[in-house]
C-alpha cells in the first residue's frame, strides 16, 4: 500500500527508486536533525542575559572548515553514484521490450499495438514481461508519468522519445501528462491496465462488440471530450452535449444550422469551421486527424442518446 | 573626476559584457544548428555574398580606426581632427547600413524570408531550398537584424558626440563620453568579425 | 491613515532634516537620485506586487481545496497560477532584495553618499515600472497559461498577451543589469577609505556575487524572450518543432537564465541572515571568508547546472549526468554558509528580536528547502519528482521560507533605520510565528503530495490527493494572516511607533554606527574612514553604546544628537 | 587615487595604423582560406583568425592593453561564460539521443531519410526481380 512518501511500487524499477530515495531521505534527516538541533541548542545555551555582555571571539578552526567541505563532498559523491545507475538502467530498454506506439495531442492519449489495435486513453499491458511505449506528440509538449511505475518521460512533438517498465502487479493505475499543455492539462489522464499475460493476449485480439453508444461514451471519455462537454446541461469550456443532437444552432457569425449528424462530424473533424455563439474558439484542431471516422460515428450515436 | 572616469569607465565594460552574452544566444543556436546539419550550413553561405559582406568588413574596421584616431585626436586636443574622425565614422557606418539594406531587399524579392515564410525563388536562390534552410536564415536575420540595431544606435550616439565635440566640450582632460563611444563601437565591429565568417564564408 | 505618518508631531526641531522630510514634493520623490528614497519607491511597488501575487496563490490554494471544480474554471486556474509565478519570480523576487535592501543599505556600509551611477538608478526604477505596465496590458489582454517557463511550442502558440508579456519579461530584465552594473561598479569604486574586501559585511559580498549573476544572466532571458517573441510574430523555426526548430534548445535558452536567477534570488538572502546571525549573536560570523567567499563560488557553480530542470525532457544522457553531477557540488558552498551560520552563534550573545526568529526560520526552512533541492538533483530520483508537487514544496522552501522570510527579517532590521521608528516586539514575533507554522502547513504537505505523485500545474486532482490539498489550502491561510500582521506592524509602528536611536541593534556596520536613524540627505557628515571588521563588537563597545566599531573615530557618533 | 596614469595613455598614431593594416590583411586572408577548400579545417581557420582579430580590437582598439587590469577580467569573464553556454548546450545537442529513450533526429529527417531510400531502394528490387523473372 506504500508508505507515507512513496505511493505502492508496481514495476521492478520501483524498489529502487525507492531505496534511493530512503537513502537521499535519511541523509538529508540526519543532516537536517543536525542542523537544527545544534541551532536550538547554541540559541538557548548561548541566549542573552546581560544586555551589554560581549562575548569573546572564538577564533575559526580551519579543521572544522575543512570537514564542512569534505564530508558533504563524500555523502554527495555516494548518491550521484547510485543516482547515476538507476538512471541509466530506467532509460535503457532490454532489447527484447514489447513495444507500443502512442501519440500525445491535447489532451488524451492514443496507443497502437504491434497487431494495428488502437486504444484510447487506456494502455494495456502484460505483468512480468518489459513494455516499452514509444512515443511522439502531436502538438505541444506532454509528458507521459505512471507514479507507481516510477517512471516519466517528455513526448516532445517531432521526436520519438521512449519509457519502459515492467509492471509487477495485476492492477489498474493512473497515466499522468505532466508537462503543461493548454487547458485541459489535469484532465489528460489515461488508465494502464496490467493484464496477466494470458488475459493480455485474450484482449489484444477480442474487437470490441459492445453498442456503438456504449463504445462512444468511452471514447467520450478518453478522448477527453468530457473535459470541456457537459452532459448534464451545465456549461463547462463548450457548449454541454445534453440535449444537442436536433436542436438548432446559432453561430458567432449570426447564421444558424441544425445539429443533425452531418453537422456534429464537421464539429469534432474541422472545430474551427463553425464557431458556436458565445464560446471561445479553443477547441483542438488535432481531433480531425487523430479521431479515426468509426470512432466519431461512435461518438455521434452516443451524443444521440442524450436528450 | 579621475574616479568618476574610472567607474563610468568600468561601468561601460560592464555593459559591454551584457552585449556579449546577448549576443551569445544567437551564437549559440547557429552552432547548434551549425553542428546538426553542418552540410546545409556549408551550402548555405554560398547564398550570402562575400563580396558585400567583405565590404561591409572593411568599411566596418575602418570605422573602427577612425574612432580610435578620434580618441587619439582628442587626447592631444585636436578637435578638428577629432570631429573629423568621427564624421568619417559616421560615414563608414552609413555605408555599412546602405550595402545591409540592398542585401536585405534583394533577399526579400527573391522570397528568402527567415522561418516558415522561406520561399526561395529565381536563379540564384531557387536551389537553396532545402531543409533547414530556414533556420539558416532565421539565424541570419536575427543576427544581423540584431547588429544592424546596434549600429543605428552607435551612429546615433556618434552624432552625438561629433556635435558636442564641435561645440568645444571635450578637450584632452574630459573626453570620457568619447571614449565609451569608441569602446561600444568597437564591440560592434567585433561582433561583426564573428559574424561575417560565419554567416558569409564557410 | 493621518498626514503624519512621514513626519510625526514630536520631531525634534534640533534634528537635522533627513533624507524623508528635507523635501517633501510629489517631484522629489519622483524624480529623487537619492538611493535611499529609490529604495522606498521599489519597497512599495515591489510590496503591491507580492500583495497581488500572493492573493493570486491564495486564490489557487483555495481553488485546489477540493477536486474537482472549486471557484473558478480551468482557464482562469491557469492563468492565475501563471501570474503567480510570473510576478512573484520576475516582478518580485529577483528585484526585491538588492532593489529594497542593496539600494538602501549597501551604499552605507560601504561609507558612500550614494551608487555610482544615481540617474542610471533611477532609470532603473522607471524601466522596471515599465515591465510593470507591459505584465498588466498583457493579463488585460488576456490568456496569459504558460506557467513562468514559457515552454515552447504552447507558448508561441497563443494569443497576442505573450508578446506583451515576453516584452515585460526582457525590459524588466533590464532593470536588473542596470542596478547589477550600477551595484558593481559602486563596490568596486565607492568603498570608504580602509574599507578593504576583507572588511566588507557579508551583505555587500553577497550582493556583489547577485550583481555578477545579474549581468552575466540576464542578457541570456533577453535573447530568449526576443526569439520567443519572433518565433510567435515571424515563426522563425529555431525553437517550433513544427518548422523543425528545437523545443529542447528553448528549455535551454530558459534554464540557462533561470537556473543562475534562483541564485540571484537567494543571495541577497544569505547577506541578510549572515549580517542578522551577526548582529544578533553579537558576534563574529564564524568562518567570514569563507561565508564570502563561497557566494562567489555558488554564483560561479550556478552558471553549470542548468540542465538539471531537464532531466525527463529529452535531453543527452550525457548532459544530465554532468549537471547532475555539477548540481551536487553547489550544495557544498550552501552548507559552508549553513553550518558558519549555526557557529556564529556558540558562545555568542543570541538575542530574540524579531529579525533574529525570521533569521532562525531561515537556517530551519532553507535547509529542508535546499537538502530536497539537492534530492531533486538525484539522476535515477527527479524522474519520478519532476513536475510534481514535490517540486513546488522544493522551491517554495528555498523561494519563500529562504529568500522571502530572510527579506522580512532583514526589513525588520532596517526598518528603524529606513523610517526613524521602532515596531511593535509583540506583534512583530507573533507575526514571525505564524508565518513560520503557516509556511509549513502549506508546503510540508506538499512535499508528500509529490512523491505520492501529484503533479504540478493541476487544476483537478485524483480523490486520494485531497485530504492533503485541503491541509495545504488552511495552510496557506494562517501564512497570510501572518504576513497580513507583519503588514499592521508596519504600518502601526509608521503610526505610532516609537522613536529609534541610531543604533538599537548595537550593530558594528557603518549604516548603523555613522548615520542618524534615518539618515540625512547625505547618509554622512563626514566621510568614515573604517579601522575594523564589519562584526568587532568589541571595538564597538570600547567606543560606548552607539559608537563606531568600523572607524577608530568616536566623537563622530558623539556628534549626533 | 592615481589612476592618470591609464587615463591618460595615448596610443601613438603609428600603433593604431599598423594594427588597422594587419587587420585588413586578416580579413583578406580569411576570405582567401575560405576559397580554398581545407576540408575539416576550413573552420578552426575561420575563428582562428576571428579570434585574431577580435584580440588586437580588444588590446589596441580598446586599449586594455593599458588599461585597468580588472578591465580585463571583466571581458575573459564574459568569454568564459560565452563558452559555458556554448560547450554545455553542446553536451546536449551534439550527443542528442545517446541511450535508447530518445531518438537522435528528429521525426521529419527520418521520414525524409527513408523517403530517399525508398526510391532507390525500389529501383533495386525491380531490378533484383528482372533476371528471376527472366528465369
Ligand atoms: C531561491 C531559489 C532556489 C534555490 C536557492 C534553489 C536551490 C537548489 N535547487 Fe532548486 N529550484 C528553484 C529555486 C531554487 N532552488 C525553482 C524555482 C525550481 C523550479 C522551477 C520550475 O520548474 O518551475 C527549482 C527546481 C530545482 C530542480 C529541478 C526539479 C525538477 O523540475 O525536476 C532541481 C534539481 O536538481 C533543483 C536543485 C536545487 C539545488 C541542488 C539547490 C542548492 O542550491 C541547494 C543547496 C543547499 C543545501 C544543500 C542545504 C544546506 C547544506 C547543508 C546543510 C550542508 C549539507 C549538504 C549536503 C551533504 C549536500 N531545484
Ligand atoms: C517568490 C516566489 C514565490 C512565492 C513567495 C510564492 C508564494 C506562494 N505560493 Fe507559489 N509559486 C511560485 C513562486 C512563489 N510562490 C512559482 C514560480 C510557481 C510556479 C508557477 C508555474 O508553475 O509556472 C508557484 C506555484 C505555486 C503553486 C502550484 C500551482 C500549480 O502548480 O498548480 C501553489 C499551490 O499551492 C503555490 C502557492 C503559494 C502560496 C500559498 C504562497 C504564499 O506563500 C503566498 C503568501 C502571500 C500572501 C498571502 C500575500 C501577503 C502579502 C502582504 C500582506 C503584503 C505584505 C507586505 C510586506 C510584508 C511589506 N504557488
Ligand atoms: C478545449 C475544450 C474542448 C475539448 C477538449 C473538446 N471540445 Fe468540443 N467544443 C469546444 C468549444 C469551446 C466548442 C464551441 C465552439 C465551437 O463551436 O468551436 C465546442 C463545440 C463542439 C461541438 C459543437 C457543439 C454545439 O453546441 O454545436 C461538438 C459536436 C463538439 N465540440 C464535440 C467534441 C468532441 C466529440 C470532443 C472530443 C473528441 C470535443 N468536442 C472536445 C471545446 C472543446
Ligand atoms: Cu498533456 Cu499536459
Ligand atoms: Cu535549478
Amino acid at each position: 500500500m506504500g508508505t507515507f512518501w512513496m505511493p505502492e511500487g508496481a514495476s521492478t524499477m520501483s524498489g529502487e527508486v525507492d531505496s534511493l530515495f530512503y537513502l537521499v531521505y535519511w541523509i538529508s534527516v540526519v543532516i537536517f536533525i543536525g542542523v537544527v538541533a545544534a541551532m536550538a541548542y547554541f540559541a538557548i545555551k548561548y541566549r542573552r542575559t546581560r544586555e551589554s555582555y560581549v562575548p569573546p571571539i572564538v577564533h575559526e578552526n580551519r579543521f572544522l572548515e575543512a570537514a564542512m567541505i569534505f564530508i558533504p563532498l563524500i555523502l554527495t559523491m555516494v548518491v550521484f553514484t547510485f543516482g547515476f545507475k538507476t538512471y541509466l538502467k530506467m532509460n535503457i530498454a532490454p532489447p527484447t521490450a514489447y513495444t507500443i506506439e502512442a501519440v500525445a495531442s491535447q489532451w488524451k492519449w492514443d496507443f497502437t499495438y504491434p497487431n494495428g489495435k488502437q486504444v484510447t486513453g487506456e494502455l494495456h499491458v502484460p505483468e512480468g514481461k518489459p513494455v516499452k511505449v514509444h512515443s511522439t506528440s502531436m502538438d505541444v509538449l506532454h509528458s507521459f508519468f505512471i507514479p507507481q511505475f516510477r517512471v516519466k518521460q517528455d513526448v516532445v512533438p517531432n521526436r520519438y522519445s521512449s519509457v519502459w517498465f515492467q509492471a509487477t502487479k495485476v492492477d489498474s493505475f493512473d497515466v499522468f501528462c505532466t508537462e503543461y499543455c493548454g487547458t485541459s492539462h489535469s484532465g489528460m489522464l489515461a488508465k494502464v491496465i496490467v493484464h496477466k499475460p494470458e488475459d493480455f493476449e485474450a484482449w489484444l485480439n477480442a474487437g470490441d462488440d459492445r453498442p456503438l453508444d456504449v463504445q462512444g461514451e468511452s471514447l467520450f471519455k478518453a478522448n477527453s471530450c468530457n473535459t470541456c462537454h457537459s452532459i448534464d446541461g451545465s456549461r463547462i469550456v463548450g457548449p454541454t452535449f445534453k440535449g444537442l443532437f436536433g436542436s438548432s444552432r446559432t453561430f458567432a457569425d449570426g447564421t444558424t444550422r441544425t445539429a443533425d449528424e452531418d453537422y456534429l462530424r464537421q464539429s469534432i473533424m474541422q472545430p474551427g469551421s463553425e464557431i458556436v455563439e458565445s464560446y471561445p474558439n479553443v477547441m483542438p484542431a488535432s481531433y480531425g486527424t487523430t479521431l479515426r471516422p468509426d470512432d466519431v460515428t461512435k461518438i455521434i450515436e452516443y451524443i444521440k442518446t442524450l436528450k | 573626476m579621475d574616479q568618476q572616469f574610472d567607474a563610468s569607465k568600468m561601468g561601460m565594460w560592464i555593459f559591454l559584457v551584457t552585449e556579449v552574452l546577448l549576443f551569445s544566444g544567437m551564437f549559440v543556436a547557429y552552432t547548434v544548428y551549425r553542428v546538426w546539419h553542418p552540410e546545409t550550413f556549408d551550402l548555405l553561405s554560398g547564398a550570402l555574398d562575400w563580396r558585400l559582406g567583405g565590404f561591409n568588413t572593411l568599411v566596418l574596421l575602418g570605422s573602427s580606426f577612425t574612432v580610435a584616431m578620434s580618441i587619439h585626436s582628442i587626447q592631444k586636443s585636436d578637435k578638428k581632427a577629432t570631429v573629423m574622425y568621427l564624421v568619417i565614422t559616421l560615414i563608414c557606418a552609413a555605408a555599412f547600413m546602405v550595402v545591409k539594406y540592398i542585401e536585405y531587399t534583394t533577399k526579400f524579392e527573391h522570397g528568402v524570408f527567415p522561418g516558415a515564410h522561406f520561399a526561395p525563388h529565381g536563379e540564384h536562390y531557387a536551389p537553396f531550398d532545402v531543409p533547414y534552410a530556414p533556420q539558416f536564415f532565421s539565424i541570419y536575420f536575427v543576427m544581423t537584424g540584431i547588429h544592424g540595431v546596434h549600429v543605428l544606435v552607435g551612429m546615433g550616439v556618434i552624432a552625438w558626440i561629433a556635435i558636442r565635440t564641435a561645440k568645444g566640450h571635450f578637450d584632452s582632460q574630459y573626453y570620457t563620453p568619447i571614449e565609451l563611444t569608441g569602446l561600444y563601437w568597437h564591440l560592434v565591429d567585433i561582433i561583426w568579425i564573428f559574424l561575417f565568417p560565419l554567416l558569409y564564408l564557410i | 491613515m493621518s498626514e503624519t505618518v512621514a513626519v510625526p508631531a514630536s520631531i525634534d526641531t534640533s534634528v537635522p532634516k533627513n533624507y524623508l522630510n528635507h523635501d517633501k514634493s510629489i517631484k522629489s520623490w519622483l524624480l529623487t537620485l537619492d538611493h535611499k528614497r529609490i529604495a522606498l519607491l521599489y519597497l512599495v511597488t515591489i510590496s503591491i506586487v507580492f500583495l497581488v501575487a500572493g492573493v493570486l496563490a491564495l486564490l489557487v490554494r483555495a481553488e485546489l481545496f477540493t477536486a474537482g471544480e472549486t471557484l473558478m474554471k480551468p482557464d482562469t486556474y491557469n492563468q492565475f497560477f501563471s501570474l503567480h509565478g510570473i510576478l512573484m519570480v520576475f516582478l518580485f523576487i529577483v528585484p526585491s532584495v538588492p532593489a529594497i535592501m542593496g539600494n538602501f543599505v549597501m551604499p552605507m556600509q560601504l561609507g558612500a553618499i550614494d551608487v555610482a551611477f544615481p540617474r542610471l538608478n533611477l532609470a532603473s526604477y522607471y524601466i522596471y515600472l515599465i515591465g510593470g505596465v507591459l505584465v498588466v496590458t498583457a493579463i488585460l489582454a488576456g490568456n496569459i497559461d504558460t506557467g513562468w517557463t514559457f515552454y515552447t511550442p504552447y507558448s508561441a502558440r497563443l494569443g497576442s498577451s505573450v508578446i506583451f508579456m515576453t516584452l515585460a519579461v526582457f525590459i524588466a530584465g533590464f532593470s536588473s543589469i542596470l542596478t547589477g552594473l550600477n551595484f558593481i561598479v559602486t563596490i568596486h569604486k565607492m568603498r570608504a577609505p580602509g574599507l578593504t574586501w576583507n572588511r566588507l559585511p557579508l551583505f555587500v559580498w553577497s550582493i556583489y556575487a547577485t550583481s555578477i549573476v545579474q549581468v552575466l544572466a540576464t542578457p541570456v532571458i533577453g535573447i530568449t524572450m526576443l526569439l520567443l517573441l519572433l518565433e510567435k510574430t515571424l515563426q522563425i523555426g529555431i525553437f517550433d518543432p513544427a518548422l523543425g526548430g528545437d523545443p529542447i534548445l528553448f528549455q535551454h535558452f530558459f534554464w540557462f537564465y533561470s537556473h543562475p536567477a534562483v541564485y540571484i534570488m537567494i543571495l541577497p538572502a544569505f547577506g541578510i541572515i549572515s549580517d542578522l546571525m551577526g548582529v544578533f549573536s553579537r558576534h563574529e560570523v564564524q568562518g567570514y571568508k569563507f561565508v564570502a567567499l563561497s557566494s562567489v563560488a555558488i554564483a560561479f557553480l550556478g552558471f553549470l547546472v542548468w540542465g538539471h530542470h531537464m532531466f525527463v525532457s529529452g535531453q543527452s544522457a550525457i548532459s544530465s549526468i554532468v549537471f547532475s553531477l555539477i548540481t551536487y557540488l553547489i550544495g557544498i558552498p550552501t552548507g559552508v554558509k549553513v553550518l558558519n551560520w549555526v557557529g556564529t552563534m556558540y558562545r555568542g550573545s543570541v538575542s530574540f528580536k524579531t529579525p533574529m526568529l525570521y533569521a532562525l526560520s531561515f537556517l530551519f526552512l532553507f535547509t529542508i528547502g535546499g537538502l530536497t533541492g539537492v534530492a531533486l538533483g538525484v539522476l535515477g530520483l527527479d524522474i519520478h519528482l519532476h513536475d510534481t508537487y514535490f517540486v513546488v514544496a522544493h522551491f517554495h522552501y528555498v523561494m519563500m521560507g529562504g529568500t522571502v522570510i530572510a527579506a522580512i527579517g532583514g526589513l525588520h532590521y532596517w526598518w528603524p533605520k529606513i523610517t526613524g521608528k521602532m515596531y511593535n516586539e509583540t506583534m512583530g514575533s507573533i507575526a514571525a510565528v505564524l508565518i513560520f507554522i503557516g509556511f509549513n502547513v502549506t508546503f510540508f504537505t506538499q512535499f508528500v503530495l509529490g512523491t505520492k505523485g501529484m503533479p504540478r500545474r493541476y487544476y483537478d486532482y485524483q480523490i486520494q490527493y485531497e485530504a492533503l490539498h485541503q491541509i495545504s489550502t488552511v495552510g496557506s491561510w494562517i501564512l497570510a494572516s501572518g504576513l497580513f500582521l507583519v503588514l499592521f506592524t508596519f504600518i502601526h509602528s509608521l503610526m505610532k511607533g516609537k522613536k529609534a536611536g541610531s543604533n538599537p541593534w548595537g550593530a558594528a556596520t557603518l549604516e548603523w554606527t555613522h548615520t542618524a536613524s534615518p539618515p540625512s540627505p547625505h547618509n554622512f557628515d563626514e566621510q568614515p574612514i573604517v579601522t575594523h571588521g564589519p562584526y568587532d563588537y568589541h571595538a564597538l563597545a570600547r567606543v560606548s553604546g552607539d559608537g563606531a566599531a568600523q572607524t577608530s573615530e568616536p566623537e563622530l557618533s558623539e556628534s549626533r544628537h | 587615487m592615481d589612476h592618470a596614469s591609464h587615463g591618460h595613455h595615448i596610443t601613438p598614431k603609428s600603433l593604431l595604423i599598423k594594427v588597422f593594416g594587419s587587420l585588413i590583411l586578416l580579413t583578406i586572408l580569411t576570405v582567401a582560406v575560405s576559397r580554398v577548400h581545407l576540408g575539416a579545417l576550413n573552420v578552426p581557420v575561420a575563428i582562428a583568425i576571428a579570434v585574431v582579430k577580435m584580440m588586437l580590437v580588444v588590446t589596441v582598439f580598446m586599449a586594455v592593453k593599458w588599461d585597468n587590469k580588472v578591465n580585463a577580467l571583466v571581458i575573459g569573464l564574459s568569454a568564459l561564460f560565452v563558452s559555458i553556454f556554448l560547450i554545455f548546450t553542446l553536451f546536449d545537442t551534439a550527443y542528442r539521443g545517446d541511450l535508447s529513450n530518445v531518438d537522435r533526429v528528429p521525426i521529419s529527417d527520418q521520414q525524409r531519410q527513408q523517403s530517399a531510400e525508398m526510391a532507390p531502394a525500389d529501383a533495386g528490387a525491380a531490378a533484383s526481380e528482372m533476371p528471376a523473372s527472366g528465369h
